[in-house]
């Protein structure tokens, strides 16, 4: 483990424990509600197993600097500090919900925080993140764009065309890659001709910032926050993050009741490698008599979650009004 | 033989089963269409069936999914590339314009495209704004290449069969909500000429003019009106290119009122394209306008309760009806 | 002042100037844009004027320039992005339709876009299949992008104006053969506001409705029908999104009669949606069918003499005119 | 100089001279006839420069391989062996021409030649290459694609999926760049993150050809023949030929007389790095009095040239018939 992670302070740890937790109940609930009926429509996609990622990543930066995302956003949105209760709202489509109950699950985003969005079109997102990038370096400030996305990813003409240019123009964006070593049901070594993906960053003559334990949040925080500070300076920088789905591709998905490698696959990364169990760990060893604190947390953000569902259940539906507006600025 | 009750995904599944058995050249390539086994569940079989060199899964690439089925269409392979959904094929659009539907004519006939693009299409669901899309006129736009657009089980199977068989490019859409749907389909072989359009119904009273989904509100909204004593004609086009209307223009002949159903957005689109060419072909037949429903003007929202709102149905197909049958 | 004659190419960019010293967020991105001097010679001169900054060439690369350009506008700049011909749009459609037209409802309202995407369209000279697309009406199908197709210089700048200090995205069509073609343009600033049409000459015996490179046509028509004492009214759409038909019902209730005149190919597009739209808003008022006059439903070739056959012209306007004036 | 072009005897170079010579001439007359609005159009782009590079190639080839490439195309049918006249017919868009007068100088193809054609979409025409190769592995042939492309067309997204595809799927491609430094006015460093283009192999797990002296036919050669050997029994490979466009963009580009670093440039590559020079001191120094066949196949070149403008100015124009057939095949 990296130095600069052994100063961290408890308080810091412990809130990162909080989002983590709080991010793996939040989307334990999300899958219940789904069999529930609850939360409806055809496209859920749990961030569980990926927690530490977004974790460790946004608390790399600060209220200035951007986030932006694919699908797979409720996890960010909640690291990022977006309330719950409006996120959950959205799942529900409910009218308090971030985007209205216009966008769903796949959509969230919250001005506010400069979270620009969960994004469906797979890499669509990258050359949004570009042009945010962009804005800063227009602008001559030190802002940085994140910007995640998944493995397969990056096999889209999207990612080429974005990497570049920000090399190019020198544009201050960490693309971070969740490498989960799959897209829906297609293996990484069947879908990129080269699997080490951060040496797509050769392509770019980009600098790459590594190849990261995405299960380790204190690993995350530092490879991100080294990858932010050239960023801030210098120009683009290219993370892959190792991580793993616990849920799945989405609802939709039932690979993992038919396909033996998988269900070993999942069973070894939950039981070995989970960011809980592993944040956990660390906390004990450094800090003695943790477990109260922990078993708090825990309690706390179930509470969270709970009471997020309430308040979407209670939220109103969108009306007609809402259908036809925002299309066009008026 | 009795014909058996199948659902659309089932009848395209066995068509592309049988016209793999028959020719060698035919192959599957797409994203998920192997391991996963299809996103629709359509190709579900295949990989063990035809084993990987037959049934390719591919990356996230749609310009090559459908550009390097241009070219193995061209060098003599007869691909059945899959594009997961319509929304994606946006992707694809470049590919396919410009080069599917152009190169028998830019090299002068030197070079053929024996392709099928299978595209899932349609919204309802809650599958948000970006992947909510049926933009079949859009591909029809542009002369070169078939656009196929099925409205049941039955007809999916022979259409996709013709176009398996035929030496031009085909976009295929099957419209989502309708693979589960099933209609009676016959044992033995049979194939739908590509560009013949279908009455669905016969009436007097107005004709419903259609394809795909928008096919399925019309007969439901056409048993509707029967209680009421108005019987509507349904005429499926089933090809956007090329376009059969003369089933349309005989109809509208007879029933002198026409409403157009489309589940597409309405602009630009194929209700405007029927209105247009029915008001020149059979101008002295008009009682009435044509009229249009579409899909309302707007990005489709996540929630439900608008997103309904947004979409046509059979009771806004009989709206329309009363409009111009008095 | 007096009006001077400038060529529509001048008083584009001329309107690119004025925005760019009024606004220190509008900038220039494209390919070819600044040390090549702009592929059309727009923006001549401007990297010299405004620096690297501001006029930013880029890679071959549509997605990104369309899609950086989008992300560039959400977060506050007001880009002017140059997609080199409407061609190499279809590249860029994904990003323009699912994301520049989207996010402002997707996200209901948190962002806005405030683009222009600039291309150069339109076919003749030889530039064949591939790269003689007028697609406009394809972009205009879909809700929350605006669609801009100006017809002369004068009109280009005030629109080009409008467009850029607008909020939403904007498809801004140049028609490649009118760049060279002068107008009166005055030297005092003007805007000419989103979606309005324009009666650009008054008759009374039909109706012409057209946009961009169309409107040159029927003004040529109009003026050999005259000579035949048959008093055409060109209605110049301007924008495909928003539509402005009130214009067109006006001119269509005196005159009872209309050609629409489109560069676009026929099928599914213009001269469909106007049409459609006539025959229901105005039916009581139709003479005669509504005619369309479009480019031939064929890819264009690289010969001069059969790609001049496929093009519309005036005379075949005039021949339109003459099926329905009587 | 590799070794095993030393062997390579006086009857293959000679005819390697041939053909570099009548491109020469050939998009020299071309030029000329433009000017003279016997070639119209607003899109003409000459291979002169490039010469070497085809010809080099497509000696590494035989009949039942594949080429295919941009719209720089007429240097590479000639090499490729489609006669003069019918490619000149097709310049000035009569019926006579390789595309029937439909396709014009972009648009060259030969199916008898298996040379796939010319194409004008920017690196539109790589996934095609792929598809053509797909065709080879799966009916089990040890055939392989040539597939030219630009520089700038590597920062495409066509670029990116065609070359991970090709990787994935093992297909026997030769990705050749020419790299002439520039597309239209944008300088390779203004347009790729990697100016060292065949570096990009490494983002596909590629095998890399090389970085090679496009101006020398023997090198280009030497390059593509292992290419292409590596190719037929494993999979892609990508090449960078390095070499310089003597015409400018195209007829439209006026950049040479405005631009002072390009003219010198230019003056530079003509005068020290010109492939008939390089060719023909090659074979002076090879071969006791050559001078005499180089200059008989230089007249023959001009013959062939001005028979194919005879040819192409006697044959008749397109017809009505012709404007509407082969839209679809009936
Ligand atoms: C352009 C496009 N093609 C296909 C899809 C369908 N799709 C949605 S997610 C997905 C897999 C993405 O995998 P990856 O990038 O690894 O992200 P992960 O789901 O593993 O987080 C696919 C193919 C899409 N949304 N967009
Ligand atoms: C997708 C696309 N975008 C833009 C263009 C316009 N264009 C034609 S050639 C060209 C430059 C290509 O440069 P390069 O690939 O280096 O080839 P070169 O001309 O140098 O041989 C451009 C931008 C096009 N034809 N297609
Ligand atoms: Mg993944
Ligand atoms: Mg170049």
């Amino acid at each position: 483990m990296a130095t600069n992670t052994r100063s961290l302070d408890k308080v810091t740890l412990l809130d990162w424990y909080r989002q983590i937790v709080l991010i793996r109940h939040f989307e334990n609930r999300c899958d219940e509600l789904y069999h529930q009926k609850k939360i409806t429509g055809v496209y859920l996609h749990l961030y569980s197993g990926h927690e530490a990622v977004g974790v460790g990543a946004l608390a790399a930066i600060g209220k200035d600097d951007h986030v932006i995302t694919g699908y797979r956003d409720h996890g960010i949105a909640l690291a990022r500090g977006v309330p719950a209760n409006p996120i959950m709202a959205e799942m529900m489509g409910k009218r308090t919900g971030v985007s209205g109950g216009k966008g769903g699950s796949m959509h969230l985003a919250s001005r506010a925080h400069n979270f620009w969005g969960g994004y469906a079109i797979v890499a669509g997102h990258l050359p949004l993140a570009a042009g945010i990038a962009l804005k800063e370096r227009y602008t001559d400030t030190e802002n940085v764009v994140l910007c995640f996305m998944g493995d397969g990813s990056t096999n889209n003409g999207y990612f080429h065309e974005s990497l570049n240019l920000s090399a190019v123009w020198n544009l201050p964006v960490v693309w971070i890659i969740e490498n989960n070593f799959i897209g829906m049901g297609t293996r990484i070594e069947d879908s990129s001709g080269q699997p080490e993906l951060v040496k797509r960053a050769i392509a770019y003559g980009m600098k790459e910032g590594g190849r990261v334990d995405g299960q380790n949040v204190l690993e995350v925080h530092d490879a991100i926050s080294e990858a932010v500070a050239y960023a801030r300076k210098k120009g683009p920088v290219l993370v892959e993050v190792l991580t793993y789905r616990y849920k799945g591709h989405g609802v939709s998905d039932k690979q993992y009741s038919e396909r033996e490698d998988l269900k070993r696959e999942l069973e070894d990364w939950t039981s070995r490698k989970d960011p809980i169990i592993i944040l956990r760990d660390y906390l004990r060893a450094g800090f003695e008599g943790i477990d109260a604190d922990l078993e708090r947390i825990d309690a706390e953000a179930r509470a969270v979650v709970e009471e997020s569902v309430r308040f979407a259940e209670e939220s109103p539906v969108p009306t007609y009004e809402d259908l036809i507006n925002n299309i066009v600025v008026e | 033989m009795a014909d058996k009750n199948v659902p659309m995904r089932e009848a395209i599944r066995a068509a592309l089963i049988e016209e793999m058995e028959r020719d060698e050249r035919v192959f599957i390539m797409g994203q998920e269409v192997g391991v996963w086994q299809g996103t629709h569940r359509v190709t579900r079989g295949f990989l063990e069936m035809f084993g990987e060199k037959r049934v390719r899964d591919t990356p996230i690439s749609e310009m090559v999914i459908a550009g390097a089925a241009v070219g193995a269409a061209m060098a003599g392979l007869r691909p059945v590339a899959e594009i997961m959904t319509i929304n994606f094929a946006f992707l694809a659009l470049d590919a396919l314009i410009n080069h599917a539907a152009k190169v028998h004519y830019m090299f002068n006939g030197q070079f053929t495209v024996p392709l099928v693009v299978r595209v899932a299409s349609g919204w309802g669901n809650q599958a948000t704004a970006t992947h909510s899309h049926t933009p079949e006129p859009i591909f029809a736009h542009f002369p070169g290449m078939y656009v196929a657009c099925p409205s049941n089980a039955y007809d999916a199977k022979g259409m996709l069969k013709a176009a398996i068989r035929d030496d031009n490019p085909v976009l295929f859409s099957e419209s989502i909500a309708l693979y589960s749907k099933p209609s009676p389909v016959p044992e033995e072989e049979y194939i739908i000429p590509i560009g013949k359009s279908d009455v669905k119904r016969v009436g007097k009273h107005v004709t419903l003019v259609a394809y795909a989904r928008g096919v399925e509100w019309s007969l439901e909204a056409a048993a509707m009106l029967a209680k009421e004593g108005i019987e509507a004609e349904v005429v499926d086009l089933r090809w956007l290119r090329p376009l059969d209307l003369e089933p349309v223009f005989e109809s509208f002949k007879k029933t002198n009122r026409c409403v157009v159903v489309e589940e597409s957005l309405p602009h630009f689109s194929f209700g405007s394209e029927m209105a247009a060419q029915l008001q020149e072909a059979a101008f002295d037949y008009m009682d009435a306008p044509i009229k249009r429903v579409s899909a309302m003007d707007v990005p489709l929202p996540y929630a439900r309760e608008i997103e309904l709102m947004a979409l046509p149905n059979a009771q806004k197909v009989v709206d329309a009806v009363k409009e111009i049958v008095y």
